[in-house]
């Protein structure tokens, strides 16, 4: 098999506020102060193949936009590696990094921050190809009138401001920002989690032409199990910045292996559930600033036993392309 | 059988228009507006962004700010038209008889009032009662509604709760009055799929043990069919579609609704394009004459340019539609 | 208000800060004012600046270098002790050892050389060589009780203690920058005040002293604006109390840069290589260029007399008939032409903004006279504390200054403004243009060591005379003091700048 | 807490540290304070032995040194004019700043508040915009004249109120104040209002703002929601929510309006620190200005730390930990 | 419903109904909003009205107040109306120099406006500049400026102008300068206040994620969008700065004497208010007010109109 498009070795993300002079001080002192950190993102595997749409689903906080950020090289990961076509995307300078940056594009979650108020469509589509090169000047209207008719919309509508557009409209020109950069790979962060459920449609088909049409990759973060059902080949699950379950898509939701995952798929409202009665995992989303020792999952999971507050399970393969990291798995092997 | 039909509604909108006179011109966020909603029972109204839901839950409170104004129809809570109501009589109901829970849990808790000072203030605000009376009471209801340790939790402030827990709070000022009526405006969307199965979770039971009449709010019609006994769809600030949940879900009849049920993507086929409703949702200072989704539809014909009547087309279900996908029709939408 | 208070109070505002109530701390006018209402000298001036008796009761050269004074006999200080002989010998020995004084009185006793208690009554001063000057200086110098001063710390004094004298009145609280009250000192020696308690407030904001004795708030302020002068002649809630002051308001002229002055430049703007100020003629020009007269009348609203020279009519060294020239525009064209600058130069005139009455407005009419005749002058005027910096390091051309003779007598401006630079001598301290006559000078040197007043008023004359002829510095004009007052009350007023409360009574009227 | 503290001090540390240095430096680029202070009729021997009684002579590195010593033991120097500790001499100058500033800074809120509130509930209305437009007026008129304005209507002309100076004052812990005598407090009404003048538009404003804005807060909705009357809404959840910004950026006025008392005490005649420093200043007194510096960053600086303890005190999601 | 009779990627572009509008510029709907307010209107007009008058003084004024050829001391003080000795009539009457008090207003309101708008566009430039700095660069650099910042900030404004005016000397440019050391500080607080916040606006992650250059990243799409504040703290401080400078006059310090500003022109006749000659500190006390009221009115409606908080 060719090499990925992305591979992610043991990444993590974490945010923290160091102690300053006074801090410092403090600390000699013997003041119970300490630097913060919030692990984001903490130690994740993951590969995304060529023309392959993987899914990244999890609850809030729980990192999947870092991640979707550290992929998309704009902010860079604390620790692992993350390797762009086998190459290291941190050691890429020059013309190659802008490259495999330009290769990479995000397209995000609120349609109405994601686009400069103060700039004309034309230009926040067209500003990159012309900055990078990919368009002249002379060919510049033509360019900007390929991209929007490529993501839906009427050419003639560039001169306008985003202010101007309903959110629908607004999520194209952002994907046809994304794709002026004629990009392979493109991450979307909840990109239609704002959207009304007529234009999600609208937009999610828009996303599966554009991948026929183009051979795109996808990493396609969502926390709304149908869309990703829907769309993507493979679905990974996080659970506070780690991933919890990876696997095919129909694996998944036939056959969920972590208790998260499980309570997930139970818990999503389905349009066929008819007066159906809602439980719930019981408990709140820890805080990542400190997380729970071992199995992050272990103060909600109802199988928790005594080794899951002490130990972090690892992904293990339970069938094939099937990995999960739960210790219940070995328990019954 | 149907709550609509059956013994007096507890709460019963008769053609309600809510319009706002901007600047710019009037817009007709709720124009023409009518359902009931019956003791114990759960009315999911469902719509796109900016169709005049919350809007009619504010009329219903009489919350409805400046420039708007509610021009015209009924509200009849058991049978006393609110919209006629002064002020000081829709207060004292406020909070008291029909409540209200909102959309985002971080917003509609004051951030720099503690929550037993908010709890506290609702009691006192509809019923005489000792300051200690109230905090015990607002320590129930705290419990009601599955917060643990409620007495320490009454003396923190809103930031340090989690969002889930915040809706909760909201929840219980909901219930402090034990109300006939509690209008609900999406108050699961900001949150976690989890948490939100929790808050439903809670919601039914107390709907079911305090045979509460609920209108909940929501774009999301998998949530409503989960939790809700009747449907009503609202359209450009006009409802379209009304029914028992099964049926319309099953057997939508407007073709909006039928578009809206048909984008779900778990009722597609994975890896195929979705069903779509082209086209954008409407302007609602720029309504086109007639049925507003005629624009959008695909069966739409001259007629639909005049003013679509709202009826009974079959036993409970009410359409504002020309052309209602009767089953003859339903094999080729779905 | 005031004027429901009982008669035996009376409340003065006063524009300048009185800094210590050590009298030999910092020598600076205000100080000396409540120095002579609290404590006293040896002499003292009259309201027309002339010297007279004070605690000595008189005195006179009893050799080249020997001063003889007898002392005024029983005399007591607040507390009590007698004034003796002792006294004023620890007087003049503290004075130069008051710590960090920043204006220190040790120069009006340097040229003691020692004293020599003679008799309890009977003090002498031995100088280096005649020093006629002697009893003028010591008039400056307060005069303590070795009791009670000994080893006494400027804040000793303004916390009270020992702010104890012989003066006619005693200390009662002070209040920094706010107010110093006093009381009737019951056993003066002189003339008994009329007032027993006394409110001395300080208010430097013009408008706000002015609006006090309006609305009747204080009883009689200083420093009246000549702003206000004409109004407050039609105001019938005050009056006036006037006279001719000591200080003399004149523009000093660089005579430091021969090869071109720092703010002279030609017509199109470019720098002279010579210096037109040190040619005479050219002096003369721009003095006959200024109008007396209009400034005092338009500028001053006749609140000064326009002069030529330090002093005003009376005065020790005055020059009888020394009168200011005429203006002319034409003969100062044609001196300016004589000169070689028939189209005139230009030249930036500098002054403060906050120090001497007027002195912007004052600088700005001189412009416009200036220009008048083709030198195109523009006027900069700046807070002292810059200007007085710059003029000190001879950075201008033209300067507007004052001199305030204290002493009534004119060795003071002749020895400071106009006597040529020589530190060795202390000379020409404040001659901040370096004007320089030797035939002034030579004057100045013998009426220094001339113990005759007759003669040496002559020789003082004879100096200023030189000086003013050659336009070493170019008088303007004297300023008069005045004193606005409620009706009720009469005020001495002085020449010298004090206000004292012991010059204010009830008015004869209101009796 | 302490962090926060320490953190705080370790910065006024430096700004005072910064503010003496420019202040040495500027003080000696101004001008010669010898010049200023020494008696016209002293001549060039005289001028330096001032020069070297006021420790002038050394170089200024040096002085700045011996100053820096000293300051560290708590001695700020002593007044080249008063020839006191200048630190005495600022603080028995302070109460008097102090009760002017605290004065305006409560006239503000009494006045401000209500007038902005009506301002911020009813913008549509007549009196609405008066008030606003009124508060501009308050923004632009220039103190001192308006100080002059008021000494002449209600002093000269009405004679209701003495015209300037301080009045009666009464010793407590050792300072003296004159809120608290009624001839005190006559005096000090019209500086006050003077003074604060520019705050009450201030605080106008603010309020004004704060409720525009709160007013559309969900909260308040949700507040009506439950059934509180209007003026539980207004009095409890708004004005609680807006006494945040007018709490803070009043706080942090007070500092700039003990620096801006300069103008209204020399209008008034007040015998407070900001005249003390302009006269200072006029007369370059070095210590003096460099000790009322020195105070008025401490005071600056420990204002900023009231106004972040009321900040978390009104506002329970500000932890100080989290500055 | 059938989607076959659509095209395949979405909405035919003839369904938008806004087609025919025409295009709206951010710019042109903030001009309707801004001239919705009666007040705002009337005081924009005055302003320019204001600054065309400083800007033609020099060919209607009917003296040259900075000559001092032109002034005679013997026409100083007198009332308005009074014909004078260079034969025009004083409509608002002569200060103590003889400055016709109409030409010395209007000249002196150059002088204000240059010192208010001078002083302001410089600080603005600053002030922004090290605000985005601090903003974007964040940690030290943040830091290091934001301290200078606090620095500033607890250094009373009007002690540090007169300590910087003091020590520089006079003159309009070291009135601007003093202004602008006193004032820079506010505009880098409002620029890093918001720029922080519009820096975490998803539209900078893209402009990253599309590999632009920093500052283009900045200046294109970062200060745009911190304008607004910058705006209205802007009016706001040339309405300060010209107050400012009139104090500063009123102490002493500003303008030369010879070239007065409002201010220093209110601070001469100051001193004649209670001789009853108030014609000289009167009519340029309205006229500062004029302005300082004017500029505010355009400002504070400007912060209602540019804050997006107000609008829903
Ligand atoms: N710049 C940052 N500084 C500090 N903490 C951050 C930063 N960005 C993210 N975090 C923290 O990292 C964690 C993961 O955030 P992230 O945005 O990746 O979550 P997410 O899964 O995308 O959540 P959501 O579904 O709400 O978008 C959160 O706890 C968040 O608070
Ligand atoms: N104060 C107001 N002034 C003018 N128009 C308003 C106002 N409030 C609401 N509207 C308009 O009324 C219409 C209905 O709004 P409403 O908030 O009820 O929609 P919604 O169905 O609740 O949408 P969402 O799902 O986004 O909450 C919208 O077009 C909105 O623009
Ligand atoms: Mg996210
Ligand atoms: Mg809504």
């Amino acid at each position: 098999m060719s090499t990925p498009i992305i591979e992610l070795k043991g990444v993590s993300k974490r945010f923290s506020k160091k102690l300053d002079f006074a801090g410092k001080i403090l600390q000699r002192l013997g003041a119970p102060v300490r630097d913060e950190t919030v692990h984001a993102v903490d130690g994740v595997d993951l590969t995304v193949n060529k023309g392959e749409v993987v899914g990244l689903v999890g609850e809030s906080g729980c990192g999947k936009s870092t991640l979707g950020r550290m992929v998309a090289g704009i902010m860079p990961a604390s620790d692992g590696t993350i390797r762009w076509h086998g190459k290291e995307l941190a050691e890429l300078t020059g013309s190659e990094g802008r490259r495999a940056k330009l290769q990479t594009q995000m397209i995000f979650q609120d349609p109405m921050s994601s686009l400069n108020p103060r700039i004309r469509v034309a230009d926040i589509i067209g500003e990159a190809p012309l900055v990078h090169g990919l368009t002249k000047r002379s060919e510049y209207d033509g360019y900007v009138d390929e991209q929007m008719r490529r993501a839906g919309m009427d050419p003639t509508l560039k001169r306008r401001y985003p202010h101007q557009f309903s959110g629908g409209q607004r999520q194209r020109i952002g994907i046809a920002r994304a794709l002026a950069v004629q990009p392979e790979f493109i991450v979307c962060d909840e990109s239609v989690a704002a959207l009304d459920v007529s234009i999600q449609a609208q937009i999610l088909n828009l996303f599966m032409d554009l991948r026929r049409d183009l051979n795109l990759t996808y990493l396609f973060i969502s926390h709304d199990l149908g869309v990703v059902e829907h769309l993507s080949d493979r679905v990974v699950i996080m659970y506070l910045g780690r991933v919890v379950e990876e696997a095919p898509s129909e694996e998944i939701f036939a056959r969920p292996n972590h208790p998260y995952t499980q309570a997930l798929l139970s818990e999503v409202p389905r349009i066929d559930a008819r007066k159906k009665s809602f439980a719930g995992v019981k408990g709140e989303i820890p805080s990542p600033l400190n997380p729970p020792p071992g199995c992050h999952f272990h103060p909600r999971c109802p199988f928790a036993f005594d080794r899951c507050k002490v130990e972090r399970p690892m992904l293990k393969t339970v069938a094939s392309g099937h990995r999960s990291a739960c210790h219940l798995n070995d328990k019954v092997a | 059988m149907t709550a609509l039909t059956a013994a007096a509604p507890t709460l019963e909108v008769r053609n309600l228009q809510t319009h706002f006179f901007t600047r710019a011109g009037v817009v007709k966020a709720v124009d023409d507006v009518s359902f009931s909603v019956g003791r114990g029972k759960v009315l999911g109204l469902v719509g796109e962004s900016g169709s005049g839901k919350t809007v009619t839950g504010f009329s219903i409170l009489g919350l409805v700010d400046e420039p708007g104004r509610i021009v015209g129809g009924s509200i009849l809570f058991h049978g006393q038209d609110l919209a006629k109501q002064s002020e000081e009589q829709m207060r004292q109901l406020r909070g008291n008889r029909i409540a209200m829970i909102f959309q985002d849990p971080m917003m509609t808790l004051n951030p720099v009032l503690r929550i037993d000072t908010q709890m506290i203030e609702t009691v006192q605000a509809h019923t005489k009662v000792s300051k200690e009376e109230a905090r015990q009471r607002a320590r129930d209801t705290l419990g009601m509604v599955g917060i643990p340790s409620p007495d320490e939790r009454l003396k923190s402030y809103p930031h340090q709760f989690s969002g889930g827990m915040r809706q909760r709070v909201a929840i219980a000022i909901a219930l402090l009055h034990r109300p006939e009526l509690i209008v609900a405006d999406e108050p699961t969307t900001a949150l976690d799929v989890t948490i939100q199965a929790q808050i439903l979770a809670e919601v039914q039971k107390l709907c079911a043990e305090t045979g509460t009449a609920m209108i909940w709010i929501t774009h999301d019609l998998s949530v409503v069919a989960g939790l809700a006994d009747d449907i009503a769809v609202m359209y450009a600030g006009k409802v379209v579609e009304k029914g028992e949940v099964a049926p319309v879900l099953d057997m939508p009849l407007h073709p909006y609704t039928a578009g809206l049920i048909g984008s779900v993507p778990s009722r597609n086929k994975r890896g195929e394009p979705l069903k779509q409703i082209p086209g954008m949702t409407p302007n609602v200072m720029r309504l086109p004459p007639g049925c507003a989704f005629r624009t959008r539809c695909a069966y739409a014909t001259e007629v639909c340019k005049q003013e679509v009547p709202f009826g009974e087309v079959a036993p409970g279900r009410e359409v504002r539609c020309f052309h209602p996908l009767f089953p003859a029709k339903q094999g080729e939408a779905a | 208000p005031a004027q429901a208070q009982n008669v035996q109070s009376v409340t003065i505002a006063v524009g300048a800060q009185v800094t210590s109530l050590d009298p030999h701390y910092h020598a600076l006018s205000p100080n000396y004012a409540v120095a002579e209402m609290l404590f006293g000298a040896l002499a003292g001036f009259d309201a027309h600046g002339r010297i007279q008796p004070g605690l000595a009761e008189s005195w006179r050269p009893v050799s080249e270098s020997v001063w003889e004074f007898k002392l005024r006999p029983n005399v007591r200080f607040h507390n009590g002790n007698a004034f003796t002989a002792e006294d004023v010998a620890f007087t003049v020995a503290r004075v130069p050892t008051v710590p960090n004084s920043p204006s220190s009185y040790a120069l009006y006793t340097r040229a003691i050389k020692s004293v020599e208690v003679v008799d309890p009554m009977t003090v002498r001063f031995h100088t280096e060589g005649p020093y006629p000057n002697l009893p003028n200086d010591l008039a400056q110098v307060s005069m303590l009780d070795r009791e009670t001063h000994d080893g006494a710390a400027t804040e000793d004094f303004n916390s009270g203690k020992v702010a104890i004298g012989a003066g006619p009145y005693r200390f009662v609280s002070f209040r920094s920058g706010d107010r110093l009250e006093l009381a009737r000192n019951e056993e003066y020696w002189g003339p008994k005040p009329a007032f027993e308690r006394v409110s001395y407030r300080i208010m430097t904001n013009n408008a706000a002293r002015m609006a006090a004795v309006l609305s009747g708030d204080v009883d009689m302020i200083d420093q009246v604006p000549t702003t206000d002068i004409a109004r407050l002649r039609r105001e019938e809630r005050v009056r006036l109390s006037e006279a001719d002051g000591l200080r003399v308001i004149f523009l000093g002229l660089d005579n430091s840069h021969p090869e071109g002055s720092p703010f002279i430049t030609d017509n199109d703007g470019k720098p002279l290589t010579v210096n037109p100020l040190h040619d005479v003629r050219v002096r003369r020009a721009l003095n006959m260029s200024i109008d007396r007269n209009a400034i005092v009348e338009r500028v001053m609203e006749g609140s000064a007399i326009p002069t030529a020279q330090f002093l005003p009519p009376g005065t020790f060294g005055y020059v009888p008939g020394l009168e200011p020239v005429r203006p002319d525009l034409n003969a100062a064209r044609k001196l300016l032409a004589d000169a070689g600058y028939p189209n005139g130069f230009r030249m930036t005139l500098h002054g403060p903004n906050d120090r001497y009455i007027n002195d912007a407005r004052i600088i700005q009419a001189v412009g416009q006279m200036w220009t008048r005749i083709g030198v195109r002058t523009a006027v900069e005027g700046q807070p002292w504390t810059t200007f007085v910096a710059r003029a000190g390091r001879q950075e201008f051309s033209a300067f507007l200054a004052g001199w305030g003779t204290a002493s009534g007598e004119a060795s003071s401006p002749l020895r400071s403004l106009t006597a040529t630079y020589t530190r060795d001598r202390g000379w020409g301290g404040s001659n901040r243009g370096r004007y320089s006559n030797p035939a002034a000078d030579a004057k100045l040197e013998a009426a220094l060591r001339e113990l005759d007043d007759a003669k040496r008023e002559v020789l003082l004359q004879e100096a200023t005379r030189i000086t003013m002829e050659d336009v070493g510095i170019m008088p303007i004009h004297i300023q008069k003091n005045v004193w606005a007052l409620r009706p009720g009350l009469a005020h001495e007023a002085r020449a010298d700048e004090l206000t004292r409360a012991q010059d204010v009574r009830p008015a004869p009227a209101a009796r | 807490m302490s962090l926060y503290l320490l953190r705080r001090l370790l910065q006024a540390a430096l700004v005072m540290l910064a503010m003496s240095v420019i202040v040495f430096v500027g003080v000696y680029a101004i001008g010669d304070p010898v010049e200023i202070l020494i008696s016209p009729d002293a001549d060039q021997m005289e001028r330096e032995r001032a020069i070297k009684a006021l420790g002038l002579d050394l170089p200024l590195w040096m002085q700045y040194l011996s100053f820096l010593g000293n300051a560290l033991r708590g001695d700020l120097g002593r007044s080249f004019v008063f020839n006191e500790p200048a630190l005495q001499l600022i603080l028995q100058r302070m109460p008097a700043t102090l009760e002017l500033a605290f004065g305006a800074t409560i006239m503000a809120l009494i006045i401000g508040i209500p007038l902005g509130l009506y301002a911020g509930l009813k913008p549509k209305s007549f009196g609405a915009k008066c008030i606003m437009t009124g508060s501009i007026l308050g923004f632009s008129l220039p103190t001192f004249w308006v100080g002059l304005m008021l000494i002449m209507v209600f002093a000269v002309q009405l004679g209701w109120l003495p015209s300037t100076g301080r009045g009666e004052t009464v010793d407590v812990m050792g300072m003296r104040w004159s809120f608290l005598t009624w001839d005190g407090l006559r005096h000090l009404a019209m500086p006050a209002l003077n003074l604060a003048l520019f705050k009450i538009s201030l605080v106008i404003r603010l309020t004004r703002a704060g409720v525009r804005e709160t007013m559309l807060m969900d909260f308040v909705k949700f507040a009506r929601a439950k059934g509180l009357t209007n003026r539980r809404v207004i009095s409890v959840h708004v004005f609680k929510n807006i006494m945040i910004p007018v709490v803070t950026v009043v706080g942090l006025e007070l500092g700039s309006t003990i620096a801006f008392s300069v103008v209204t005490e020399s209008v008034f005649a007040w015998p407070g620190m900001g005249k003390l420093i302009i006269d200072s200043i006029n007369v370059l007194d070095r210590p003096v200005i460099v000790a009322y510096l020195m105070i008025i960053v401490l005071m600056f600086i420990t204002i900023n730390l009231l106004v972040d303890l009321s900040y978390s005190a009104l506002d329970p999601r500000v932890r100080l930990e989290n500055k | 419903m059938s989607a076959s009779s659509l095209p395949k990627t979405g909405l035919p572009a003839a369904a938008v109904p806004e087609v025919a509008l025409k295009v709206e510029t951010p710019f042109r709907r903030f001009v309707s909003e801004f001239f919705e307010s009666k007040t705002a209107t009337v005081g924009l007009i005055v302003f320019v009205s204001l600054v065309l008058i400083a800007l033609l003084a020099p060919f209607i004024a009917p003296q040259n107040p900075y000559d001092l050829a032109q002034l005679d001391i013997m026409d100083g003080r007198m009332e308005p109306g009074t014909v004078g000795g260079a034969g025009f009539t004083y409509f608002l009457g002569t200060d103590d120099q003889g400055r016709d008090m109409l030409s010395g207003i209007m000249y002196g309101l150059r002088i204000s406006l240059t010192v208010g708008i001078g002083s302001a566009f410089i600080a603005c430039m600053v002030g922004a500049s090290l605000g985005l700095l601090a903003a974007y660069a964040g940690g030290r650099t943040d830091s290091v400026i934001m301290r200078l910042v606090d620095l500033q900030l607890s250094f009373p404004s009007i002690l540090a102008a007169l300590m910087i005016l003091a020590f520089l000397g006079k003159g309009i440019t070291n009135v601007v300068l003093a202004l602008v050391i006193v004032e820079w500080a506010y505009y880098a607080r409002t620029v890093r206040g918001t720029a922080l916040v519009e820096r975490r606006r998803e539209y900078i992650e893209a402009a990253q994620c599309l590999a632009l250059p920093t500052h283009r990243v900045i200046f294109r799409h970062l200060l745009p969008n911190c304008m607004p504040p910058l705006i209205v703290v802007g009016t706001m401080q040339i309405a300060r700065a010209i107050a400012l400078e009139a104090t500063l006059s009123f102490l002493g310090l500003g303008v030369p004497i010879t070239e007065p500003s409002l201010g220093l022109l209110i601070s001469n006749g100051y001193e004649y208010m209670l001789s009853g000659k108030y014609w000289i500190s009167f009519y340029p006390g309205i006229a500062l007010l004029v302005t300082i009221v004017s500029i505010n009115l355009v400002g504070d409606h400007l912060r209602d109109v540019l804050n997006p908080r107000l609008k829903k």
